[in-house]
């Protein structure tokens, strides 16, 4: 019963219409190739959850899965706007999105609180800013200790988590370096985990900035090369900064996102997935 | 932010061997202002730029961290994204967010956050979430807080890079993504915030710091070349200016070189 | 202005009187040469804070050098009882101690809130157990989110924490791999921090599992070959389990502890540490 | 614990080919109750002895966690101190307790606990803290509680291993250290405990297995050549005691064998 599966398999066993998905991965490791797998098995009504949307969620709302987005910074690092999420969320093309905003360092914490099964996490956060009126599933409490009053946010736990990695083991235990952001939270928080990896490989060897996820938990595992571009994998490929930059000019009409969309995902099979061609 | 500003400096003589832009300038005031052996909270852009040329001239020792998880960074080159390779290669080590933000923002170790806004007000509070009427129905939707909430919160000292208009330099910002000094004294400390506060709003035109008592923003510097009508007539509010007004020093030649050395290592292409 | 001094330096000029001290280290990398310097610069009134105790503490309570002992599990590990420490509490030898005592997830999570700034911690723990009537510091909250009750552990900010660790770099970094407990944690939490490593080396090579401690937390570092024996430090040696077992026999009586005191502590300098002879 | 307890088994003929003693039953019955794929918390002693003998039998994906941190671990020889070089040589990976206590088992993704105890009452709590009349001035300090007391609340199941006596089984437990049934049902759900409690008290006269609607334990199995009256006389309650009750099947050659290799890997001098 191995875990390993094509990414078709993977997305269709574990991403269903309704769910709350958290693809993570800061700037590096993105999980964009699962993420093209979900709007081509056209999922809908996804409550999306992601500290930085990035391209990937871009192309997810303008795609019509999300219907609520919950984030955190919601640009094109580098670049500028994501042009498909304000369409959406300003337009309503092609739906009308909700959105939970929350900062950094909030969001991060709702993940840890997720990861270790309780109701809720503390920190010290969104403090004086506006955000406190606007953001749901935070609140404030007092320290039990002291006089403080401290910020608390709500757990969240997502259906299912999926992320990128550079390599994956022959038991299906996950090794990744680099920068990792909140993606060891996102994945013990989550219900179910879908790991797209570089490649499988025998064994571990050592590096710096390592984290392990244990096979026990994750529920499929896609071997997708390339599977993180534009974004990039710290030893296999760099960040493809012209995509992000190209980016900006297929997202800001509908008409060359909808031609983008039609050519680079609908009319693909979801093993032709080659980042570079796209 | 290309670099292709009129050089606003043309009269002095440093200026007229060296042109610069006022990018450059404002690049090398923020960087000017850190210390040797302090932790920055950086982020990407002019701060990046600011504390790598700190870095590499009269700082050798700043601890860089980003919000990325990098961990006493030593870039070469200009990162183009906060989780930018460089940033990691260059690393002594990289960490989890919930580290960064928990162990090493949240309990005041950083000495010097960097912030950058679309909108700031005479006490310092910054919107970099939307412009216009509503939070529901924005005219400009920026993207939002990101780690500034809690950078402003915590680090000891903060400084502000944003270019000085009208647009921008508003008396009222539409949303408060992160608090500066609020409405005034004891604003801070009554949002239960642990850090000083903004310490320098670096502009394109000068340097504004927090009157001590009253926490109002007064100029207290001009870039080389600038007037101060300039600058009140690029305020949104009735600016004060210090008495004892001073001129930031023209950039050296070696800060300038580096500071193009350094915007060459970008390999962004312009689109 | 180097960090690095001798174990006499880093112990003089960063343990005073009255502090409350956390020596760390889960039974891997324990800094009992540390220790034994507290001991020959006579430190007293100390708040020891520490999950196990082990040797290291027992020998400082013997010694007399501790008020208060804040820990969560008291035992000599695969051995049986803490005779000095047992001595102290129940008949007051060389003096009454006091103890707080909590389980291992609750001090964990008293560095963690210590380490994060905040007044306190959340978990999901000491729920039935007796343990909630007699420990100091801990209390029940609600969360504001649903009707769970919840625990909260006030945060524990060290004077001093100190650590041993296997490498320092020429910068004063410092490397650890291997089991490293609550360390991590207990560093953050500290106002100052002193490590002893078994070697300074030019430059890190990756291992898996480790961590690495940025010179900017650190007060001072001492290189301290075997200072973590008896018990071990991975890649350098291994658990002196029968030095455990006999400390059993020299910690049961007054005079055979007063006796290994004089010989082994007061009689040797801290530069002559060399765990093996002990 | 020395292995030179009496044989308790000595009427059947496996005995006769195979004299075992109380500590191997014990071992060996504690790790037939272990599947294969489960996620166990594993403490020194007879827990471990008893995971890696299942995991060397019938149970070879059972996945070892530590609370020293090691995760997935697969030891070879039996470790001594719960933070045993070999059991993090053998790791899948080696983490900071903060990730075990909250993110490995707060949540209740393990799926058996193992706990031992000084002793034990008829709803399964225990006691690791002292013995005697006051906390302030125990008769017998124990070591406490470490990791017991949220293994015991949130584990999916929970086994305690514990040698039946009087001294152990005992009506009132001087300090409930970590909770089994507390005063019976609706204890541990009014304590906000997520994980069921123990399933099985395995001690080397039988298993003891809390009755479904009482939670009180009941001896539901003999170990080969024990009586009912023995266990009786060993336990300070009324015990109960099941109509099925059933006897252990006797440790095979194969799984003495291995216990007494692992038990040989020890290399912990007896002082």
């Amino acid at each position: 019963m191995s875990k390993f599966a094509s990414l078709e398999e993977a997305i269709s066993a574990n991403v269903n219409d309704g769910d709350t998905i958290a693809l993570e991965g800061f700037t590096h490791l993105i999980p964009m190739a699962a993420g093209h797998e979900i709007i081509r098995q056209r999922k809908r009504e996804l409550t999306a959850v992601r500290l930085t949307p990035d391209l990937i969620y871009d192309q997810l709302i303008g795609a019509g899965c999300v219907k609520k987005l919950i984030f955190s910074w919601g640009g094109n690092p580098g670049v500028g706007s994501l042009h498909r999420f304000r369409d959406a969320y300003q337009n309503g093309w092609p739906r009308k999105i909700t959105i939970e905003e929350h900062t950094h360092a909030g969001l991060t914490n709702r993940y840890v609180a997720g990861a270790s099964g309780m109701p809720f996490a503390v920190l010290r956060g969104y403090f004086g800013s506006d955000l406190v009126d606007k953001t749901e599933n935070i609140a404030t409490i007092d320290s039990p200790f002291d006089d403080q009053k401290i910020l608390a946010v709500a757990a969240i736990n997502p259906d299912v988590t999926i992320i990128h990695a550079q390599q994956a083991d022959r038991q299906g235990n996950v090794m990744a370096w680099g920068i990792t952001g909140s993606s060891k939270e996102a994945v013990f928080a989550a219900k179910r985990v879908v790991v797209t990896v570089e490649e499988q490989v025998e064994s571990f060897t050592p590096k710096f900035n390592s984290i392990i996820i244990p096979e026990a938990l994750i529920s499929n595992i896609a071997v997708v090369p390339k599977g993180a571009w534009p974004s990039y994998a710290s030893g296999y490929y760099e960040r493809d900064n012209d995509a992000y930059i190209a980016w900006d000019e297929v997202a800001k009409e509908r008409e060359s996102f909808t031609k983008w969309l039609d050519q680079e995902i609908y009319a693909k099979s979801s093993d032709a997935y080659q980042g570079s061609e796209a | 932010m290309a670099i292709s500003e009129i050089n606003r400096a043309g009269s002095s003589s440093e200026a007229e061997k060296n042109p610069w832009n006022s990018n450059e300038m404002m690049t090398i005031a923020a960087a000017r202002t850190l210390r040797d052996g302090m932790i920055c909270f950086v982020g990407i852009g002019i701060p990046s730029t600011a504390a790598i040329l700190a870095k590499a001239t009269h700082a050798p020792n700043l601890f860089l961290i980003y919000e990325s998880g990098t961990v006493n960074t030593n870039p070469q080159k200009l990162p183009l994204s906060i989780g930018d390779g460089e940033l990691a290669n260059q690393a002594l080590s990289v960490v989890g967010m919930p580290e960064i933000f928990n162990y090493w923002l949240q309990p005041g170790r950083i000495d010097m956050g960097f912030l950058g806004a679309a909108q700031i007000d005479r006490f310092s509070n910054i919107n970099t979430t939307f412009i216009g009427e509503s939070y529901e129905n924005p005219k400009v939707r920026l993207p939002g807080a990101g780690g500034a909430t809690e950078i402003a919160g915590a680090c000891k000292d903060v400084i502000i890079i944003i270019k000085q208009t009208t647009r921008t330099f508003v008396p009222k910002i539409d949303f408060i993504t992160s608090l500066g000094f609020g409405d005034g004294p004891g604003s801070r400390e009554r949002n239960g915030l642990i850090g000083n506060g903004p310490k320098y709003v670096i502009t394109d035109l000068g340097i504004l710091e927090p009157e001590a008592t009253s926490k109002e923003l007064v100029l207290t510097a001009l870039h080389p070349g600038v007037s101060v009508e300039q600058v009140i007539a690029n305020t949104g509010w009735d600016l004060k200016v210090a008495k004892d007004l001073k001129e930031s020093a023209a950039p050296t030649t070696e800060e300038l070189e580096r500071v193009r050395a350094l915007v060459a290592t970008s390999s962004r292409k312009k689109s």
